[in-house]
């Protein structure tokens, strides 16, 4: 009996070995070394789980960026942050945490209306007419790309029709500032607390006949900022991150209340 | 400290059943019963431990070229045992699992467990995460089978609770009402999840 | 602010049909059919349509957090479907689940209006049918309510003109082929369903019937497949609906008849008596895949 | 002859693999997100077990029973299972290139698909002999790729519409598999 | 009666200018002359500011082979050279000109009497020069579209006299007003092209039409009238050759590609007022009417003419005017407002709508009650398209033949659910557009 399972089972084992380790040499191909480093971390299970034709499968679509690096739920958390690691997605730990900020007040009550838009509630949508409806050609249109764009609701449209960022959520992935048209969202350190809130490159008298709170290039933030962070381009005030020292300076000067 | 948390984390945050979404079949197959449910995760928990563990001991000897068949071997071998064990102790239950038992060897979680973290690391931590998942099957698997017991027959573990008026609902007992149950159980696992931000 | 100019993309101008508008003309026209039904099964028919369209409406209104419960009016025509489906007199807690399982399960789990894949009250009229046999199965005669076989059980000879008037034993919709007809020639009126589906249904049940049906080949087999049963009531507002059922021309006739092929397969050789209800589910799954083989040809295309 | 009909129907339709035995879920869920993808794992679910069929069925009645080693099934089909399933792949990049693509990408997902190793099992349950248990076995493969591929259209059409939050992906396609499976209820009692 | 698949019934309001004869506005202060009044290269000017120009001065033209020059309507001074406003939106390049109201004509603008004999190659020439381009809306330029590729043979000239779009009227004066010289612009095309048969197509609501044109084109046995059944969008190039040739252009080619030319009414008296009387385009007939203006009227209007001299002209807006459209009501361009945009070769209708027919309707879920799929009159899926871009799934909305829409809005025009459907499929186009030219790179 005893002698006879082992038999089987050693028979078995030596011709599937034999002959798998015969075929893996025989018909062994080149694979990118990415994909080999991405494969080692996967459960290996062939489970199919992530929708992709196995293991090796995936590991070429995740490296070719067509599948998230959290598909393989068998390897579990620890696995996807390292194969994020070897796709350079996350950014290294040295850098400061960015979260996304508006650039933008020109809300329902300070923005020029020039029209009213009726069609898909999708910004690109909305500026194929006219420039879209608000008067300011560089404001934000406010109908939620970026709301729908955010991968962790990080963006809800506030009351005043203006989106407002949860900064606890944002992950800085920066998915809506690529999505938004008018590129009204940006990337700032999480740390700095006082930002141009305006894009506006019109000269100062067309910005207030459209919006309250433009920047109207008055340069008295230049002039007052104790660190020169303020500079002016484009007839926009631009502060840099770096010189910045969260001092509050430069939003007691301004005329139209556009640094906040 | 970080033991605990292999342990944990397989029983909530990365659950086999409800965040992972493996094991699918006996999950929907066998908890018609909280005991089927109950009996069925702690096999594959028995055998996730005991091919983890193995699986850690020998991750140094297997050479890596045949590991799978090796993995699948060991694997096989304690399913064989479990259901050697199941079919005297618990003929029962036994007959309830049907060919269940025999496929713990296709299901993901152990292979998958296997080749993604015992290959890789030490043996208690090995075991501590077999743990942790096998754990995490059975509460899922139980719990599962307990409103299926409930709702299709008004008892659970066998006892009735629900008061001689309850006319079951029977869809529950079958297959669709496993799928039913199973999906609707996840989204509230997604809700709770979202809504305590626990991503 | 001063009067603004409305932009928006042409055309500007709209039809004047809308979502409730078609919804308020299905509920008319299931209107003669639940006042037949009414007319024969008493009080406790209007108790049953009513329980089912409120418990729909409220489960509607519950989770999309509105307050006006007929809304679109969608949930109230289903849940008006479902009650027809419904024997006369089931059990309160019955109906009411079906509301909810309707809505909940059959609807707003894709998402709402229009998102579904499955007929929203034949699953929950499954589910019912699944869970409580017996209730789901009480038939009772007409008028005098004393408990009865429905036609598609029962043996003997069928009387055709009982059948099309509707005083038979069935579900509250099964009975009056005659109102249901007369609800379906609205909804063909108001252009909300077309012809390829209701006819490809009949003209298989119809053919089947005569060809496969109890008494050898025989044209009163395939009448009374026609008439008994749910057939008329699926064919006409069931498989018609829009949600779920093919958008291409081609792939609305092929819905019919797979429709009355499954519906026959059930009745001829399955376990259930009836099968209106499991063919329909059944198309409506495989929907998508129709639609996506039946496109239609498009303008300037060669054909292949 | 009818009995072979009845093998056929019955798997495909009436205890069809996914929607009443649960076997093969997995896949079910995992490669069920676009049509094209579904069919080609159909096919090549199909041809294998068909074949694992075969192989098991010999395996069981000329070796596992001949010498009472039954309790040996789990370790010996899968294992079986698993060369062949590799072995298959080699010779089908071999001989076929088209095919490889067609097919032959989907081979690694089947080795731990259980609708295999438990077609191989019901086989020996059900007491099939060797033409009755290749005929289930295609039969039930073809019940898996026909779920698969209903299932496939349901979610490529729900790609344009917006679900719920909380229900998005194998939630809902969960509850899709359980109004399917109460669909095919309707079979029950034919053959 | 032969017609095409698909199409709705939106009504045809033309009540309020159909029975108006056309009556000549008055000309601008200032014309506001835009230099990109057709589909292809803009032009450059050719005049600077202060120049003196004259009417039907030629002022701008281009080096582009798509693109037609564009004259002067009135004769006075340069002012300036600034943007205006323009019809789909945005902004163009223009010139300011002030009226001196001598309406002292250029000299190239004469009456040519030998204008039977002269060749298919002068005759296009003429019709360049002249700056004329497609009247109905579309404004592509005539010259290029009478100059198919020489594999082409064309044998067919078709002329649209449906007018589809609801409300206007423009065309429908043109035909009742000039029969004999719509007939003579038909003839000129066919010499031009080299086409045996010449076909009007008139819908059957404007029987007063029908029988002018027929009675016009009695002398020409080459010419056939036909009155098409009242249906939207008739009018339609692709629908137009359906109708009456029975063949279908090709998806992605062009007319020419099945041997057709379709031109509108418009057009076609443009072309025989060049070639005849060697006058540019610098004016044409405009409808304007709708609930939303007080006195609705067809005029002959200069081009350049700004929008609000011609609405004062007819009594100016009523107060609760919620949509400005330049074109029809199916396929026309809403506007912010009247301001700093002028009449232009395309500007077939100004059409002013009130609360009465407007409404902002929320969009309501697909309901896939196929009537989008009924009325499509090139059978693509608009419904899924629709879905498709609203989850931002292009590569889908190509599937389903998006770049096929024609754009004559029927789909949106039925949807019970009251969907954006062809903006939808206008975003799918565009955005397939950008990603072809990317792929082509």
């Amino acid at each position: 009996m005893i002698v006879a399972a082992v038999i089987t089972l050693a028979a078995l084992g030596l011709i599937f070995g034999g002959a798998l380790a015969y075929a893996s040499q025989k018909f062994a191909v080149e694979v990118d070394p990415k994909v080999e480093e991405v494969r080692e971390l996967l459960a290996g299970a062939n489970c199919g789980a992530c929708g992709y034709a196995g293991c090796d499968q995936f590991a070429e679509e995740v490296v070719a960026g067509n599948a998230p690096v959290t598909g393989c739920a068998p390897a579990g958390t620890e696995a996807a942050n390292k194969i994020a690691g070897i796709m350079g997605v996350e950014a290294p730990d040295t850098l400061e945490r960015q979260v996304a900020q508006l650039k933008c007040l020109g809300d329902c009550n300070t923005v020029k209306i020039k029209h009213i838009y009726d069609g898909p509630q999708d910004c690109r949508a909305a500026l194929m007419f006219g420039g879209g409806p608000i008067a300011c050609s560089f404001g934000c249109v406010g109908l939620g790309n970026c709301v729908r764009a955010c991968p962790t609701d990080a963006i809800t449209l506030g009351e005043n029709g203006l989106p407002v960022i949860d900064k606890d959520l944002c992950i800085g992935c920066s998915i809506c500032v690529k999505e938004c048209p008018r590129q009204v969202l940006e990337l700032v350190p999480e740390t700095k607390k006082h930002h141009v809130s305006c894009r506006n490159q019109d000269k100062g008298k067309q910005v207030r006949e459209v919006c309250a709170r433009g920047c109207i290039a008055c340069t008295l933030c230049v002039k007052k900022c104790p660190e020169n962070a303020i500079s002016m381009v484009n007839n926009v005030a631009v502060i840099d991150y770096d010189k910045c020292t969260n001092c509050g300076t430069c939003v007691e000067v301004c005329p139209q209340k556009t640094i906040i | 400290m970080s033991l605990l948390k292999e342990v944990t984390k397989g029983i909530f945050k990365e659950n086999p059943t409800f965040r992972l979404v493996l094991g699918t079949c006996p999950t929907l197959a066998v908890t018609t019963l909280a005991i089927n449910g109950l009996g069925m995760g702690l096999s594959t928990a028995a055998v996730l431990i005991a091919s983890n563990f193995v699986i850690s001991l020998l991750r140094k000897f297997i050479p890596d070229k045949i590991r799978i068949p090796a993995y699948i071997v060991i694997i096989a071998t304690f399913v064989t045992v479990v259901d050697m064990l199941l079919n005297a102790f618990t003929p029962e239950l036994h007959s309830a699992l049907g060919i269940f038992i025999p496929l713990i060897v296709v299901n993901c979680i152990i292979l998958g467990r296997a080749e993604a973290f015992a290959s890789k690391n030490p043996i208690v931590a090995s075991i501590a995460d077999g743990l942790g998942m096998g754990l995490g099957f059975t509460l899922s698997l139980t719990i599962m089978g307990a409103i299926r017991e409930i709702l299709a027959a008004g008892t659970i573990f066998g006892v009735g609770i629900m008061g001689a008026g309850y006319e079951p609902f029977q869809i529950f007992g079958s297959p669709a009402g496993g799928f039913l149950v199973y999906g609707l159980m996840m989204a509230l696992v997604n809700m709770f999840f979202k809504k305590f931000r626990l991503e | 602010m001063e009067n603004k100019l409305i932009v928006s993309s042409s055309p500007h101008l709209k039809s004047d049909e809308s979502i409730r508008s078609i919804m308020t003309d299905v509920l008319v026209a299931l209107f003669p059919a639940a006042l037949a039904a009414i007319i024969f099964f008493g009080f406790r028919a209007l108790i049953t349509i009513v329980l089912c369209m409120l418990s729909a409406m409220i489960t509607e209104a519950v989770i999309l957090r509105k307050k006006d419960i007929f809304g679109d009016g969608s949930a109230a025509v289903t849940g008006l479907l479902l009650a027809m489906t419904l024997p006369p007199a089931p059990p309160w807690w019955l109906c009411i689940i079906g509301g909810v399982v309707a809505i909940g399960i059959g609807k707003q789990v894709f998402g709402g209006l229009g998102n579904n894949i499955f007929n929203p009250a034949l699953v929950a009229r499954a589910v019912l049918m699944i869970s409580w046999t017996g209730h789901m199965t009480n038939w009772l005669s007409p008028i005098d309510l004393v408990s009865s076989a429905t036609p598609l059980a029962s043996a003997g000879t069928p009387d055709f003109l009982k059948l099309f008037v509707g005083n038979v034993a069935g579900s509250l919709g099964e009975t009056s082929a005659f109102a249901l007809l007369l609800g379906a020639a609205w909804l063909f009126y108001k252009g909300h369903i077309n012809w390829r589906i209701p006819t490809g249904y009949l003209a298989v049940v119809f053919v089947m019937g005569i060809l496969l049906g109890s008494q050898g080949v025989s044209l009163s087999a395939g009448l009374f497949h026609v008439l008994a049963g749910g057939v008329i009531l699926g064919a006409f507002f069931m498989a018609t609906d829009m949600v779920t059922s093919p958008v291409t021309p081609k792939g609305q006739l092929i819905f019919g008849l797979g429709c009355g092929l499954m519906t026959m397969l059930v009745r001829l050789y399955g376990s259930y008596p009836e099968g209106v209800t499991f063919a329909i589910l059944l198309m409506n799954a495989v929907t998508p895949l129709i639609d996506n083989l039946t496109l239609p040809r498009k303008y300037g295309e060669v054909a292949k | 002859m009818a009995s072979i009909l009845a093998i056929i129907f019955g798997a495909i339709f009436v205890n069809n693999f996914v929607l009443s035995r649960f076997l093969g879920i997995c896949p079910f869920l995992g490669v069920s997100k676009k049509v094209d993808t579904s069919i080609g794992m159909g096919m090549a679910v199909t041809f294998v077990m068909g074949l694992a069929s075969l192989v098991t069925w010999l395996l069981e009645y000329y070796i596992l029973q001949a010498y009472q080693l039954e309790y040996l099934r789990t370790i010996v089909f899968i294992l079986v299972i698993a060369a062949l399933v590799q072995f298959v792949e080699l010779v089908i990049r071999k001989i076929s290139p088209v095919l490889y693509q067609a097919l032959g990408i989907f081979l690694p997902l089947i080795t731990t698909n259980c609708a295999v190793l438990g077609v191989a099992l019901l086989n020996v349950q059900l007491q099939y002999n060797l033409l009755e248990s290749v005929v289930f076995g295609v039969a039930a493969a073809l019940g898996f790729t026909l779920a698969l591929v209903i299932m496939a259209g349901i979610r490529e059409r729900l790609e344009m519409v917006p679900i719920p939050k909380y229900f998005r992906g194998v939630s809902l396609a969960l509850i899709i598999a359980g109004i399917l499976s109460i669909a095919f209820m309707g079979f029950q009692g034919m053959m | 009666m032969k017609t095409f698949k698909g199409g709705v019934h939106p009504g045809d309001r033309k009540s309020a200018t159909e029975k108006k004869p056309v009556v000549p506005a008055k000309p601008p202060a200032v014309a506001i002359i835009p230099l990109s009044q057709h589909i292809g290269a803009p032009c450059e000017p050719l005049v600077a500011v202060g120049d003196e120009v004259k009417m039907g001065q030629k002022i701008g033209d281009s080096k582009g082979f798509v693109s037609a020059p564009v004259h002067s309507s009135v004769s006075g001074k340069v002012i300036k050279i600034d943007t205006c406003k323009s019809a789909p939106g945005g902004t163009v390049d223009a010139i300011f000109i002030e009226n001196d109201f001598q309406d002292t004509w250029h000299e190239d603008v004469k009456p040519n009497p030998n204008w039977e004999k002269l060749s298919a190659d002068e005759l296009k020439k003429i019709v360049r020069e002249a700056g004329i381009v497609g009247m109905g809306g579309a404004t592509f330029p005539t010259h290029v579209k009478l100059s198919p590729p020489p594999e082409n043979k064309i044998d067919y000239v078709l002329v649209n006299g449906a007018e589809c779009e609801p409300y206007l009227t423009s065309d429908h004066r043109a035909m009742l007003e000039r029969p004999d010289d719509l007939i003579v612009g038909l003839q000129l095309i066919m010499k031009m092209v080299g086409a045996e048969k010449g076909c009007i197509g008139i819908e059957d609501n404007k029987p007063d039409a029908v029988e002018a044109v027929t009675k016009a084109a009695a002398k020409d046995p080459r010419i056939e009238v036909r009155a098409l059944p009242t249906k939207y969008p008739q009018g339609a190039e692709k629908q137009l050759i359906k109708v009456f040739t029975g063949r279908e252009v090709p998806s992605g080619g062009l007319p020419a590609h099945v041997g057709c030319i379709v031109q509108n009414v418009g057009t076609c008296i443009a072309i025989t007022d060049a070639v005849c009387k060697g006058l540019p385009l610098i004016e044409r007939i405009v409808t304007i009417t709708g609930s939303g203006i007080n006195e609705p009227k067809n005029m002959l209007v200069r081009i350049g003419t700004p929008l609000e001299d011609v609405i004062e002209q007819c009594g100016g807006f009523k107060p609760n005017l919620k949509k400005l459209i330049l074109g029809g009501p199916m396929m026309g361009f809403a506007q912010p407002g009247p301001e700093n945009l002028p009449v232009t070769k395309g500007t077939s209708g100004i059409l002013c709508l009130t609360d009465e027919e407007v409404t902002i309707e929320e969009i309501g879920p697909c309901i896939k009650c196929a009537k989008c799929v009924e009325v499509c009159p090139v059978s693509i899926m608009p419904l899924f398209i629709g879905s498709s871009v609203e989850q931002g799934l292009y590569d889908r909305a190509e599937k389903y033949d998006a770049m096929d829409c024609i754009e004559c809005g029927c789909c949106s025009y039925i949807c019970p659910a009251k969907r954006p459907l062809t903006q939808w499929i206008r975003m799918a186009k565009s955005e397939i557009a950008a990603k072809r030219r990317a792929a082509a790179k």
